[in-house]
């Protein structure tokens, strides 16, 4: 079977593996890298599971054909922390008790990263725009929306 | 916004405590927020196979022939499992209780009897490459007549879904074919109430749509035995089911889970575990079975839809006075929970109020869809539905404000509930009060000051006199076979004629029969 | 004026547990040597917060901080028998295993103590912060850690404990049904405010007020989470949800999560939400479970604001804007009932 | 057998290998292929990407826009040029989506996608695709009557005379779920004036046809005439005249015959 080789930064790290044909990015961060992170909820693009950033923009890796990402920088949650702290999103939802189950939270956490880098200040109505790709089964969203917003407080404390 | 109202039933609690009552955080919260809490799909085993399944294109169909051999050839592919390949392919859920009759098989092998249900499982190198051999499975399917209504089903000539239950219907007590509840004079009742309300009232089938769908790892471990990583709710029922259907003894298991990615009640069938299981038993590698999207949504069980329907007398002061009720749970193709759900409903009959005369039959029927299994607030959910609508139409109906409607009506300590036994440590008034105050609706004096301590017993706890039911019992045989588990499917025998229905069994003299009555094939 | 406003109410019970009975749950607790605490489940961790809670419980039991106590769960090797999570017995069941097999292990440990401290095991008592003292003396103390490093290299004991929970199994009269379906029940009430386009029956939901009573909110913040998260699963299936759109008939159903119709973040609402504490008398610390009772209000309450905002009476499941605009229809237009 | 991965340098090429294979599909986004493929669709074997820059390219300089298929709606949103198209951007998906799924891929997204496709139609957008001898346009009409058979065509870019003012392109989608909810039915509505009057109004429909519809009798109703209540009710009268829609999972066919007046006055009246 003709694979494909692939090298990319992985949140920070080069890496290079060799992928099928047509072999998805979660796959390919799940199976080839060990990267855990990113969940696979629906395969379909509808629940969010699966976000990562790529170079800095928000991405469904279950929809990304892995081999597009030559070259390109992959973030996972995997990647958000600072050594060993906790990102300020990551605290954020721990502190608003903001996860449940946690399958849907490293892509919620994602998506709120994508937001956060680009608006540091956003309002509730973009929190739950940014949020909005991402399917939470368990909060009823509330906590979310309120740990992002928190999250952005710490920021603004911060700047 | 959460408020403790400690003030409310605080001499029935010492609140004099360390850690109960603190906002602790979540012990699985740092790894939920970092990505390593560990699911079932978290595993990577080496040489790992992967398993998907042919499903039913019909939703009832005969089915003449299965051709795997194409399948077989086809690149990748390292075993193909038919029906016969399963050790024990008939199993209800409830069995591991001795409730109910087994009457599913793992994989169909000469019937169908709802759409998408599985017939083969493919076991590959890839996913891709198990798709491409689903393609090369050839069904031969002689389509029969579905039925999909729950009242339909139950009528004569319908089509028998399910031949383990012939008429369509669970059997209760090996007589009935729904679940009764009487207490007082429901007729009486309403005869002599000043308004009668019946109404209908439908809840649809639900899927419990988890994040992280129902799916499995098994793989071989050492000394024999078999190492499973799973999503589901109930570890040892998963377990044993996988004991009972792979004919091994349950040690023959390792079962790891606990962490899972929303359940709701849609990860207690057992769904993907036993094959998973049979396929690493059967290749000697791990195999993975999860489902896909569509596969959770449309063929991993849904809450099923009930009908329900109301009749209920209420007298012009706002007291009700009857109620009677007749609910139908549209199992689905196979039994799964949906009979327990049933006697849980009618244990919850007829809500939380106190109604001198109620009257309840509960049935759990067979239709050509999904079978449906439990989910949150299972059994009482479309209940609750039905009776607080009907409420409000009742409250209106009097002109009483609703509120205090419920609270005229609630039941306190020391009633006798519907179900023969007494309430106890109520606080369906204090919850009425306390919500009407929170949201600024306003209500009387003397309901803000009504008690579920108050008020309660005396006349209220007693067993009012109920008549005997007069009609005959349904006649159903106790142990029916069916043709299909791993026979082949090519000559059939018409089904003999049933057996004479079995003796009632006698009432002891408490009131109240055995409770292994209720099941069909209780263990000896 | 196109858009109504409208209250209703709903209240209800749920009873906790297996209907029945009959469905045991077992635990393990055991100390390390350094007098930290293991417990052992094959429970599963859903989200509800299982691991949580019962840690807490065994905390509280131990008379240890919380910290000092690890649940482990769902290991068919290692947890003993659970009956699963499922039917609002995580808490009751459980929980009431744990403190069992705690209050074993803290016999043993009080005992150890009592050994160390040369008094007798009656005397004494836990502060809660890894100190075991005599009642009255708290200078005559001893840690948890030395109480175990003792029990373990110089006494020769154990300090383990093991817990079962199990409700009988109740008959059920085939008559009658006279049974004992569950030992406790919680409650709740809420009060649902909605707004209904009349043109295009459109429902959005405006805020709830609700009062849970709950036997014991042993952690308020797990509390929260399953009355807000049950409550948005509530308004799910009270407007959106289904897998059958036009049930009976099966045709249209959804594949995906843009079909599977469920409240997006733009859709929630406020809902401020009172806890109540009736403690049952044979729950852990008299708690019942919030788990599944959490969501059954919302669907009668939402149906009945929409009754009390336009005036019809949708009884069928999902309340779907076709169900209002037809009912609006067939009546001739909304109905604005009395405003509550 | 796994899928086969071509990436030609242009949209020639692609389009050539792309009609000489009946298992190639052209990947743009992924939001469609890839989800394809994820769900076990075997009869895609080849996928065939281009990386010409001209298929990102968006020109907004002038009066006529052009955007190239590959263009994603994150992209759009980006374009100040374009803010008239912001709205509809906005209602594809959520953001992942956006940053993903391409203005090319919209045009062969089934109900109930295919939201942005419905602002093209309105906007009578020409559609670039690329044949043997070079690019042919096509009216976007003709392109979506004829979809079924487009599926072997590489589009290569839409282009559209920009609306005159803001206020002369107006979007909705109607969804159940907010912000990101599939389309019960989507509406836009490209409304010129020219001394007061309408002229050469275009409305167009998503969800109330086999594929995305103009209304024409609304269209002329507004024809040559001012914005007001009685323009507005005639034409929200004639919204569902020529209109089939389906019944799906989101709503019955009743249903979207009875609002799509009700939103088409509120569209076209300003209201919320």
């Amino acid at each position: 079977m003709a694979k494909t080789a692939l090298q990319f930064r992985h949140n920070g790290r080069d890496v290079a593996i060799f992928v099928d044909g047509g072999t998805n990015l979660l796959v390919a961060l799940r199976e080839l890298i060990g990267d855990m992170t990113p969940k696979f909820g629906c395969g379909q693009g509808g629940c969010g599971a699966c976000s990562v950033l790529i170079d800095g923009e928000l991405h469904l890796s279950c929809l990304t054909l892995a081999e597009t990402v030559a070259g390109r920088s992959v973030e996972t949650l995997d990647g958000i922390k600072d050594g060993p702290s906790l990102h300020p999103l990551q605290r954020a939802f721990a502190d608003n008790f903001a996860a449940q189950c946690g399958y849907c939270t490293p892509g919620i956490l994602m998506a709120a990263k994508a937001l956060l880098d680009r608006n540091p200040q956003p309002s509730r109505a973009e929190v739950v725009e940014a949020i909005s790709g991402n399917i939470c089964r368990c909060t009823g969203y509330e906590p979310i929306i309120n740990a992002v917003l928190a999250a952005a407080s710490v920021g603004r404390a911060r700047a | 916004m959460l408020e403790l109202r400690k003030d409310i039933f605080a001499d029935e609690r010492d609140d004099n405590l360390k850690e109960i009552g603190k906002g602790t955080q979540r012990q699985d919260m740092l790894g939920h927020v970092t990505g390593t809490s560990t699911y079932f799909d978290d595993h990577k085993l080496q040489g790992m196979l992967h398993l998907k399944v042919v499903r039913s294109t019909h939703a009832h169909a005969r089915l003449r022939r299965i051709d795997t051999s194409e399948a077989e050839r086809a690149a990748g592919v390292r075993r193909i499992i038919r029906g016969s390949d399963v050790p024990r392919n008939l199993n209800t859920l409830l069995s591991l209780i001795n409730f109910g009759k087994d009457d599913e098989p793992s994989l169909a092998v000469d019937k169908v009897r709802y759409k998408g249900e599985p017939i083969v499982a493919i076991v590959a190198d890839s996913p891709r490459e198990a798709y491409e051999a689903i393609a090369k499975v050839r069904i031969d399917y002689e389509p029969l007549s579905a039925v999909l209504d729950v009242e339909d089903a139950l009528k004569p000539g319908a089509p028998v879904v399910n031949e383990t239950y012939p008429k369509n219907a669970f059997i209760y007590h090996d007589i009935y074919d729904h679940q009764k509840l009487r207490f007082g004079d429901v007729e009486r009742g309403l005869a002599a109430a000043d308004h009668v309300l019946e109404q209908r009232y439908q809840m649809s089938p639900i899927e419990h749509a988890p994040t992280e769908t129902n799916g499995s790892i098994a793989a071989p471990d050492t000394n024999g035995r078999y190492i499973v990583y799973t999503s589901t709710q109930a570890l040892f029922f998963s377990l044993d089911t996988c004991a009972k259907i792979l004919d091994v003894p349950s040690n023959t298991f390792h079962f790891i889970g606990g962490t899972v990615g929303g359940g709701f009640g849609g990860k207690v069938d057992t769904l993907t575990e036993p094959l998973s299981i049979l396929g690493a038993m059967l290749t000697g590698r791990p195999v993975r079975y999860v489902f896909g999207r569509e596969e959770e949504m449309q063929y991993g069980p849904p809450r099923g839809a009930e009908r329900i329907y109301i009749k209920d007398g209420v007298m012009r002061d706002g007291r009700i006075v009857a109620r009677k009720i007749r609910a139908y749970f549209d199992s689905g193709a196979y039994t799964r929970l949906s009979s327990y759900a049933a006697v849980k409903c009618a244990a919850h009959l007829p809500g939380p109020y106190t109604i001198p005369n109620v009257y309840g039959d509960v049935y759990c029927v067979f239709t050509n869809r999904t079978p449906a299994t439990a989910m949150r607030g299972f059994g009482v959910t479309a209940m609750d539905f039905a009776i607080e609508c009907q409420m409000d139409k009742l409250a209106h109906l009097v002109g009483m404000d609703p509120m205090e409607f419920r609270i005229l009506n609630a039941y306190r300590d020391g009633d006798m509930k519907a179900h023969r036994r007494e309430a106890k440590n109520c606080a369906l008034i204090e919850c009425v009060q306390v919500a009407a105050e929170k949201a600024k609706w306003p209500i009387r004096e003397d309901f803000k000051r009504a008690s579920s301590r108050k008020e309660g017993g005396g006349s209220r706890a007693a067993i009012p006199p109920t008549p005997r039911d007069s009609y005959a019992p349904v006649a159903t045989p106790s142990q029916q076979r069916t043709t299909y588990d791993r026979a082949p499917a090519a000559s059939r025998e018409p089904p003999p004629p049933p057996p004479p229905p079995p003796p009632r069994p006698q009432a002891p003299s408490h009131g109240a029969a055995r409770f292994s009555s209720v099941f069909g094939t209780r263990r000896r | 004026m196109t858009r109504h406003r409208g209250r209703g109410i709903a209240s209800i019970n749920y009873p906790i547990g297996m209907n029945l009975g009959g469905d045991p749950s077992q635990a393990l607790v055991h100390s390390n040597p350094s007098g930290k605490f293991t417990v052992a489940l094959s429970s599963i961790d859903l989200g509800q917060g299982m691991k949580s809670v019962t840690r807490q419980i065994c905390a509280e039991t131990l008379g240890v901080p919380v910290e000092d106590v690890y649940v482990d769960t769902a290991d068919s090797d290692t947890g003993p028998h659970c009956m699963g999570s499922f039917a609002s017995r995580g808490t009751h069941r459980v929980g009431n295993a744990v403190m069992m097999a705690a209050r074993e292990a803290r016999g043993v440990m009080m005992e150890a103590a009592a050994e160390e401290l040369e008094v007798n095991a009656a005397d004494l008592e836990t502060d809660g912060r890894g100190n075991i003292h005599v009642k009255g003396a708290p200078h005559r103390s001893i840690s948890t850690k030395d109480v175990a490093i003792a029990a373990q290299f110089k006494q020769g004991k154990t300090i383990s404990g093991r817990g079962i929970f199990l409700v009988p199994l109740s008959d059920v009269d085939p008559e009658t049904g006279e049974m004992s379906p569950a030992t406790c029940y919680a409650h709740a009430c809420l009060v649902a405010e909605v707004e209904v386009d009349d043109e295009t029956g459109e429902v959005a939901m405006v805020r709830m007020d609700s009062a849970y009573e709950l036997g014991r909110a042993l952690n308020p913040r797990l509390v929260e989470q399953q009355l807000v998260g049950g409550a948005w699963m509530g308004i799910s299936h009270a407007l959106y949800e289904t897998p059958e759109p036009y049930y009976p008939d099966p045709s249209h159903g959804p594949r995906d999560f843009v079909e599977y119709l469920m409240p997006g973040p733009g859709d929630i609402c406020p809902h401020d939400i009172a806890v109540l504490e009736r403690p049952a008398a044979d729950g852990p610390f008299g708690a019942k479970g919030p788990g599944e009772m959490c969501a059954n209000p919302v669907l009668p309450a939402v149906a009945n604001a929409i009754f009390n905002a336009v005036g019809v009476r949708i009884d069928e499941l999902p309340i779907t804007p076709e169900k209002v605009l037809r009912a609006i229809k067939a009546q001739g237009g909304a109905r604005p009932q009395a405003r509550r | 057998m796994a899928v086969t991965v071509r990436t030609f340098a242009s949209t020639g090429e692609a389009a050539a290998a792309l009609s000489s294979d009946r298992g190639a599909r052209y990947f743009g986004g992924g939001t469609l292929v890839m989800r394809a493929l994820n769900e076990g669709d075997i009869s895609i074997s080849t996928i065939v990407r281009a990386s010409d820059h001209a298929l990102t390219r968006i020109d907004a300089t002038g009066s006529r826009v052009t955007i190239g298929a590959g263009v994603t709606f994150a992209r759009i949103l980006a374009e100040c040029g374009l803010s008239f198209l912001h709205a509809a951007a906005r209602s594809i998906g959520g953001p992942a989506v956006r940053n993903m799924g391409t203005v090319g891929g919209n045009l062969f997204a089934a109900t109930p996608y295919g939201d942005f496709t419905v602002a093209l139609l309105a906007l009578d957008a020409m559609v670039s695709v690329q044949g043997g001898l070079g690019s042919r346009d096509v009216p976007i009409e003709e392109f979506l009557q004829t979809r079924e058979r487009q599926t072997g065509t590489l589009v290569l870019a839409v282009s559209f005379q920009k609306p005159a003012s803001a206020d002369a392109f107006r979007y909705r989608k109607i969804a159940r779920i907010k912000p990101k909810g599939g389309a019960v039915i989507t509406l836009a509505a490209h409304l010129p004036v020219s001394s007061g009057r309408i002229v050469g109004a275009r409305i167009a429909l998503g969800s109330m046809a086999p594929t995305q519809i103009r209304a024409r009798a609304a269209e002329r109703a507004l024809e040559g005439r001012t914005l007001d209540g009685a323009t507005i009710s005639a034409a929200a009268a004639a919204a569902i005249e020529g209109t089939s829609p389906a019944d799906n999972a989101l709503a019955s066919g009743w249903y979207r015959r009875e609002i799509v007046g009700v939103h088409l006055r509120r569209l076209l009246s300003g209201q919320e």
